[in-house]
């Protein structure tokens, strides 16, 4: 594997934070179809510790992350917020934007200083209605996503590393 | 016979035994107070038990077999209508007394200065034995036994005290019965191997002739006995040729072991599971079969108890079974265990074939299964071509005479309790002292049998490695890891290992090392990263994740903290879940490789967890480019033995406690999918 | 294994306080090794039942002292005069529910017992008395009683499991003397019973005892029966009747085919024989685990599940009873047995 | 307790009786006007329960009626159907159902002297508590209940619900040296018998004497246990299988068990104070001479709380028995003889533990069984134990509530009621005294 992972040991993944970060589903598009959204691509930086979407909430924007990291937390009764997902660089941030009843689905929280690319809501669902072509390039990657999400939910549901019940005897 | 006896016969002018002299055999067997078993009538069957006089044989008396179906009949009348020996297989094999159902194996006490005895019980020399009657095919199982049982790497001291001083007199068949498939075995009906007297029987006595010293020795003691006429020693092996004729030499495929192991999801095992009632009449029936499972007895004071080794079966769900349930739930998964035992991965354990062709699993199968039907089955429609690799007989010792020498695997060791630390909710690492040279000299990733009086013995994985001792790190999952989790500093126990083969740290050298372990399944990773931080310079990038329910659930924190604090180690954590004080991550493990770019080719992994994790990580390990030869994962298996003598944790081809319980993802092949959790 | 144990049940915390398990240690163990706390307090209940399961408890000659040493028996109406209502740390309970009170009963007992441990096929599987169903039901007590009308039990009976959460149970039509003793030593030293789920075969073949079904043609359930028993009924040469109930992933499905036209046929049969007659088969289910899904599969397939009884033909009962309690008559004449020998004596 | 006026006395659950039952009694002005001896254990409708069955079924069906007495159930239905179908089988074959049922008596009446019984007299509420004080005297009953046991499980398997009684015969008949291996335990069991009876008779009973008509077996050459004729103090004498021309079940509201009277009515009784009145003739001569040292037979007859003394004579019998047919038994050839079911009625009537117990089957051209009546001893005591009650109360109601309570329970309990017999089966609706 690179060395260069193993410079920054313990601390945020993959190398450092460049002023144009890659940002892979985005660059991965056709060229037609990446500069019609990169139109709309805006940059927004999250300081640690901030809440940018909040569950329940229209969800305004869907958001790839460039830099940092991003909790997911859940309202759960008596036990306040739970974290059940932590997103790094790469990650999804706000699928619901695009999904009907377009209501966040979690609250998000940066974990630490972090830059997203976002795309406003209602003109990204207005282009992958009217552009087929951006719709045909721009959703599988995100259903990819998703649906890794949901497979690894799964396993977490599963509580793997708990084991039988303990018997009374 | 001395087990290490030569197999061959010698050649000695073979004698006439009139039937009205059955007796002066019988006699001279008994000579020196030896105990004489023969087949005897009881229960409507033919089973062997102690012979009084030849009134006590089933002379004039047969045993019809077919597929579920074992009839005593008498026999038709004419010039053979008293004969002895006219039938072909007893109801049961003489397993049972070289390798009784059930045997003392271990006792365990809490002496009054508090230490904990752990003995293995033998028996102290056992009456001597002759056995009368018993066919090819039994001596081939007695034969396959005495590989497995005292074949080594481990031997059984039961069995190796019952066998050493055993006198056979075996008999060739003078017929074969529907069910009998020696001759294709290439086991009988001659009998070539291990019997000490031969006999073949005639309607008015027997042709007999001695095969060692020691059958030659019975034979002088029987007075005048006339020299066997031409007629008479052709007659005898005339009827023997006539059985093997019966027969035919082609009651199953060729190669029964290629053919499984390339068949092992073929629909027929759907098929049979229908009819296969699980009841393991076939196992026990087997003489060749030999796996056993302990029986822990105790009053109600814990202080002292005791354990009998009992014949067990592959045909239970128990068998297969841990805390997280069973690896053969379905009857479909126990035939296929059986069946590919038996006819195939015993060629990979063992060198040797686990079946004789004796016939009985398919006379004593209640719902008549007929183990030739489902191999032609099999054969007449395979579903892969049979795997071009050839069969690479394991490198085994050869029958070793006795006991004395070589340490003894099964022996206990005395340890004390010197340190207790708890490490969650549910888990306790125990620093442990023993002087045991062998369990100091242990390698990362083996494990010890941890023995307490009144409890079951659990294999626990060894957590670190002292100067003066183990730690280790144990999770209250059963009645006996729940126990050990709450003993105390100064509490002893027994241990008997170090077991298994560990993790080839050495495979790691000069290349990355990639650590990944979920919950407990760290604690068996620790000598890994102790023995990998000692000589941090001999590898490459060190990469360590781990996986834990929550925050609260993680092993060693303080250390891992540590290694994280290290520039020359990369440490990922994340949790299932989490609160919000939890800054670090939460997602399952393979999510911490995300962030991983470039190629793993250059990697050696390590990985150590629920089997769901080990494989969710494997794949995303492969994808990283990371080559299955050097993924190495450890499996947990049911273990009773932890030396391959109990049979419990066999996985396609391997006894994970022998061969395991560390293996490559390339060694474990699909096993893993086929039998996992 | 053996023992039932449903995720999350208060029971894992119940038993831990119930063996010295919990207290951390089993007695007699030393050197760091906790002692155990006070006595466990027993209950033993009945509800529909033949008191077989409880006697057996009596039935441990030389340990019942033991026992009582070791826990405080503070309920068991057949054997005491001491009563309790409860709490227990542990109850037995035999029997199965067959009456509205019970239902009501059984709710109580278990809110007061930490660990419910079910004795016995009535109580873990209904008993040979929930072979009858609803439809049933009516023509049952009409069978029985000149006067139905007094009648009040549930259409059937049912296991106690159905109304309660059960921690853990000991099968058997009686229960084992030997399980019993290793299910409360269990309890005392906090290790698990070993009670196994696997068939009466693998006992059977230990004991050396040929295959009743092989060598003699008999009916029998050991296949798909669980053991625990010691296979007496082989070593006593018959078939199993199932007392213990299915073993685990019984294939009662395939067995009943085998004893009605396979291998399992019997004699003359063998394969290809004439078979037996599906109902004899679906009898042979219909035992005292007979209300338990893998027997009633058969028993439904098969039939052999008791029919609609006859009305049996009682003598007649007198016009009026005396009035109040009954009272002895007149005193009798003295004695006049007959000593000597009858003509139409008894046979024999 | 005071005296006048209407009292409800109520005895919920009788304990260190086998089954579920409870006493209920109506006084008004010191007269008993109603005594019930209430019977709520569960219906479990055997009668029904066996209809379709083959003999060899009902044989182990009827067993469950009673953990206490399963032996007794098992004799009474194989011998009604070998009578039905004239089956004649090996001398020892009956020898070893005499032996079976001997050992069946061992454990019943052990239980109930030692366990269940013998703590009313000695003032403890349990044998637990007696054997505190009395280890010595716990422990010989419980081998002598072992002993009995132990020959039950050589015999049938197990102890409860033994497997080996069929239709003819048995399944598996035991080797001589599996019996004699048994000699010392029921030497032992013998001597431990003979002392029972001394300690027993020796126990200060409450007196309480009334005139019982008793029911019983009788053989001419045997005490009663599987074979003989009903006999009564009253001069009845029948063939077994005729019960019903002297008796029959009538049903009561308060109980689950149908009630079985004589002819006019009236009740009876039956058991171990029946039999060795009527049969003591019979006894072995070592029962014999333990019952005359007592001199106690009269009391056994008149007064109810003298049972245990019977009872601890027939436990002389059936251990000296057991003894005697085991030295002269000889494993037959076969343990059971062939048979063909006929269609018709099978009627037989054995002596169980506790009395007389009759089974009743008719038989279809099926060969299986097409209706059934059994009458446990129990619900034909009960009349008799009811009117026992009203006898005795009056003498107990100045008593405090906790000392009437237990000597009316002493009372119920000298029966040795077993109510899982007596409950044929359906639930109590309980008529309410205004």
């Amino acid at each position: 594997m690179p060395s260069a992972q193993r410079a920054n040991a313990g601390a945020a993944p993959a190398g450092g934070s460049l002023p144009h970060e890659p940002i892979p589903i985005v660059d991965a598009l056709p060229p037609g179809p990446r500069e019609r959204l990169l139109g709309l691509l805006a940059h927004r930086e999250i300081a640690p510790g901030d809440t940018f979407m909040h569950e329940g909430d229209v969800t305004k924007v869907l958001s790839i992350i460039v830099r940092g990291r991003v909790a997911l937390r859940l309202r759960v009764p008596e036990r306040g917020a739970v974290t059940i997902l932590t997103l790094d660089p790469g990650d999804i941030v706000g699928w619901s934007a695009i999904v009907p009843p377009y209501r966040a689905t979690t609250s998000a929280t940066a974990l630490e200083p972090t830059e997203l690319a976002s795309f406003p809501a209602e003109e990204l669902r207005a282009i992958l209605g009217s552009d087929a072509e951006v719709a045909a390039a721009f959703l599988p990657p995100i259903l990819e996503t998703v649906a890794a999400r949901v497979a690894a939910t799964r396993d977490q549901l599963l509580d793997l590393f708990r084991g039988a019940e303990v018997d009374p005897w | 016979m001395v087990i290490a006896s030569p197999g061959e016969l010698a050649t000695t002018a073979p004698r006439f035994l009139p039937r009205d002299r059955f007796d002066e055999l019988i006699a001279a067997l008994g000579e020196g107070g030896r105990r004489v078993v023969g087949p005897t009538i009881a229960d409507g069957a033919i089973v062997f038990a102690d012979l009084g006089s030849a009134a006590d044989l089933p002379g004039g008396w047969t045993l019809q077999t077919s597929p579920g179906r074992a009839r005593l009949e008498r026999l038709p009348e004419g010039p053979g209508e008293a004969r002895t020996f006219q039938y072909t297989v007893s109801g049961e094999g003489i397993k049972r007394f070289t390798f009784p159902s059930r045997v003392d194996a271990l006792s365990m006490e809490t002496a009054d200065d508090g230490t904990v005895r752990v003995r293995v019980e033998a028996p102290a020399d056992p009456a001597p034995l002759a056995i009368v009657g018993a066919r090819a095919c039994d001596l081939a199982a007695l034969a396959v036994h005495d590989r497995v049982l005292v074949g080594g790497p481990a031997v059984d001291p039961d069995y190796a005290a019952r066998r050493r001083d055993l006198l056979i007199v075996a008999v060739e068949c003078a017929l074969a019965s529907s069910t009998c498939f020696c001759a294709s075995m290439g086991t009988g009906p001659e009998v070539t191997t291990g019997a000490d007297l031969v006999l073949n029987e005639l309607d008015d006595g027997f042709v007999i002739r001695a095969a060692t010293p020691a059958g030659e020795r019975v034979l002088t003691t029987v007075d005048d006995l006339r020299p066997a006429t031409g007629d008479q020693a052709e007659a005898g092996a005339a009827q023997t040729a006539a059985a093997r004729a019966a027969m035919g030499t082609a009651a199953i495929p060729a190669n029964p072991r290629d053919l499984l192991l390339a068949n092992l999801d073929h629909p027929r095992w759907d098929v049979v599971a229908e009819r296969c009632i699980a009841c393991a009449n076939c196992t026990l029936a087997c003489p060749t079969c030999f796996c056993t499972g302990l029986e822990v007895h105790s009053g109600f004071d814990a202080a002292a108890s005791s354990a009998t080794r009992a014949w067990d079966s592959c045909f239970t769900e128990g068998f297969a079974q841990i805390a997280g349930g069973s690896f053969r739930p379905r009857h479909r998964d126990r035939y296929r265990q059986w069946l590919t035992h038996k006819f195939a991965t015993w060629w990979d354990q063992f060198g040797t074939s686990g079946c004789i062709g004796c016939g009985r699993c398919i006379a004593w199968c209640p719902v008549g299964i007929d183990v030739r039907e489902e191999l032609n089955e099999i054969a007449a429609a395979p579903a892969a071509a049979p795997p071009t690799t050839a069969l690479v007989a394991p490198a085994l010792p050869q029958i070793v005479a006795g006991l004395d020498g070589a340490p003894d695997p099964l022996a206990f060791s005395p340890a004390t309790v010197v340190a207790v630390t708890p490490e969650t909710a549910d888990t306790t690492t125990l620093r442990l002292e023993t002087a045991d040279p062998r369990i100091l000299a242990g390698t990362p990733g083996q494990f010890v049998m941890v023995g307490v009086p009144a409890f079951a013995i659990p294999p626990i994985s060894i957590s670190r490695f002292q100067p003066d001792g183990i730690e280790l790190t144990i999770r209250a999952a059963g009645a006996a890891t729940s126990f050990l989790t709450r003993l105390r500093k100064g509490a002893t126990l027994g241990l008997r290992g170090p077991l298994g083969r560990g993790w080839p740290v050495e495979d790691a050298r000069g290349r990355d090392v990639v650590i990944v372990g979920g919950g407990i399944g760290l604690a068996p990773l620790r000598p890994v990263i102790d023995a990998v931080l000692r000589e941090r310079d001999r590898y490459e990038d060190v990469r360590i994740y781990l996986g834990a329910r929550t925050p609260r659930d993680r092993l060693f924190v303080e250390e891992i903290d540590a290694l994280a604090a290290r520039d020359d180690v990369l440490v990922r954590v994340t949790v299932d879940r989490a609160g919000p004080e939890w800054l670090g991550r939460v997602g399952i493990v393979t999510q911490l490789f995300k962030t991983v770019r470039g190629t793993g080719a250059d990697a050696t992994a390590f990985i150590c967890g629920p089997e769901r994790m080990m494989s969710a990580t494997a794949d995303v390990l492969g994808d990283l480019g990371v080559p299955r030869e050097h993924m190495w994962l450890t499996l947990e298996r049911h273990m009773e033995c932890g030396v391959g003598l109990c049979g419990h944790c066999q996985l396609g081809t391997r006894f994970v406690c022998r061969d395991g319980p560390v293996f490559s993802l390339a060694e474990l092949g699909d096993d893993l999918r086929r039998e996992g959790l | 294994m053996d023992v039932v144990m449903r995720a999350g049940a208060g029971a894992a915390g119940g038993a831990a306080g119930i063996g010295p398990a919990g207290g951390g240690g089993a007695p007699g163990h030393a050197t760091g090794r906790a002692t155990a706390p006070r006595r466990p307090r027993v209950g033993v209940v009945k509800f529909a039942s033949c008191d077989g399961c409880q006697l057996t408890i009596l039935d441990v000659e030389d340990h019942l002292l033991e026992i009582a040493e070791r826990f405080e028996i503070v309920e068991f109406a057949e054997a005491t005069s001491r009563r309790s209502s409860g709490p227990f740390d542990v109850l037995l309970v035999e029997g199965s529910i067959a009456t509205p009170e019970q239902v009501v009963e059984i709710a109580r007992l278990r809110a007061e017992a930490k660990l419910l441990v079910t004795i016995g096929a009535c109580a873990t599987a209904g008993g040979i008395q929930a072979l009858r169903t609803a439809a049933e039901h009516e023509a049952f007590r009409a069978a029985v009683y000149p006067v139905p009308a007094y009648v009040d039990s549930l259409a059937t009976a049912r296991p106690v499991s159905e109304f309660v959460h059960v921690d853990a149970e000991l099968r058997g039509c009686p229960i084992s003397p030997e399980q019993l003793l290793e299910l409360l030593i269990s309890l005392a030293t906090g290790r698990r019973p070993q009670l196994p789920d696997q068939a009466v075969c693998l006992e059977c073949k230990r004991r050396g005892i040929p295959c009743v079904v092989v060598a003699r043609g008999l009916p029998c359930l050991g296949p798909v029966t669980r053991t625990g028993c010691g296979a007496i009924c082989p070593a006593f040469g018959r078939g199993c009747y199932g007392c213990f109930g299915p073993r685990e992933g019984a294939n009662t499905s395939g067995y009943a085919d085998a004893l009605v036209s396979g291998a399992a046929a019997g004699d003359p049969n063998g394969i290809g024989g004439p078979g037996r007659d599906p109902v004899d088969v679906g009898r042979l289910f219909a035992g005292f685990n007979g209300a338990t899904a893998p027997m009633r599969s058969v028993t439904d397939a098969l039939g052999g599940r008791p029919i609609q009884p006859l009305r049996p033909t009682l003598a007649s009962p007198p016009e009026t009873l005396p009035e109040g309690p009954p009272r002895w008559g007149a005193p009798p004449e003295p004695p006049a047995p007959s000593t000597t020998e009858d003509p139409d004596g008894p046979r024999r | 307790m005071g005296h006048g006026g209407d009292l409800r006395f109520q005895v919920e659950n009788l304990t260190r009786v086998e089954g579920e039952g409870s006493l209920h009694l109506r006084v008004r002005d010191g007269v008993v006007e109603e005594a019930r001896l209430e019977i709520f254990e569960a219906p479990r409708y055997f009668e029904a329960l066996v209809v379709g069955r083959t003999p060899d079924e009902v044989i182990d069906i009827v067993a469950r009626i009673c953990g206490i007495c399963p032996v007794a159930y098992q004799m009474s239905a194989v011998h009604a159907f070998e009578d039905l179908f004239h089956v004649a089988v090996h001398p020892q074959v009956r020898a070893l159902r005499r032996l079976l049922y001997c050992a069946e008596w061992i454990e019943s009446h052990a239980l109930h002297i030692y366990l269940l019984h013998a703590p009313d007299f000695l003032g403890y509420p349990s044998a637990v508590e007696l054997a505190r004080d009395h280890k010595e005297l716990v422990d010989g009953g419980l081998r002598l209940k072992k002993a009995g046991n132990h020959l039950l499980a050589v015999l049938g398997g197990r102890p409860i619900h033994p497997v080996s009684v069929r239709v003819g015969g048995f399944s598996r008949m035991p080797d001589r040296a599996e019996l004699t291996a048994l000699r010392p335990s029921l030497e032992e069991a013998l001597a431990l018998s003979q002392a029972t009876v001394d300690v027993v008779a020796a126990l200060r009973a409450p007196s309480f004497e009334r005139e019982p008509r008793l029911v019983a077996l009788k053989h001419r050459s045997e005490y009663p246990l599987n074979d003989g004729r009903i006999v009564s103090s009253d001069g009845v004498n029948l063939r077994a299988s005729d019960w019903r021309k002297a008796f029959h079940e009538v049903q009561v509201p308060w109980s689950n068990a149908l009630q079985a009277r004589a002819g006019d009515g009236l009740p009876y009784l039956l058991g171990p104070a029946a039999r060795v009145v009527l049969a003591g003739d019979q006894l072995h001569p070592l029962a014999q001479e333990a019952l005359t040292r007592t001199g106690a037979l009269e009391s056994i007859r008149r007064n109810p709380y003298r049972s245990i003394v019977a009872r601890a004579v027939e436990l002389v019998h059936v251990t000296a028995e057991a003894l005697d047919i085991i030295d002269a038994y000889a494993k037959p050839d076969a343990p059971a003889v062939a048979y063909t079911p006929r269609p018709g009625t099978a009627a037989w009537a054995t002596e169980a533990p506790r009395g007389l117990l009759f089974h009743r089957y008719v038989v279809g051209n099926d060969g299986k069984v097409a209706a059934a009546t059994i009458v446990p001893p129990t619900s034909q005591n009960q009349a008799a134990i009811e009117a026992d009650l009203a006898t005795f109360a009056p003498a107990v109601l100045d008593l405090p509530m906790g000392e009437a309570t237990h000597r009316l329970e002493q009372l119920i309990r000298s029966y040795d009621p077993c109510i899982s017999c007596a409950t044929h089966f359906l639930d109590l609706s309980v008529e309410e005294a205004e």
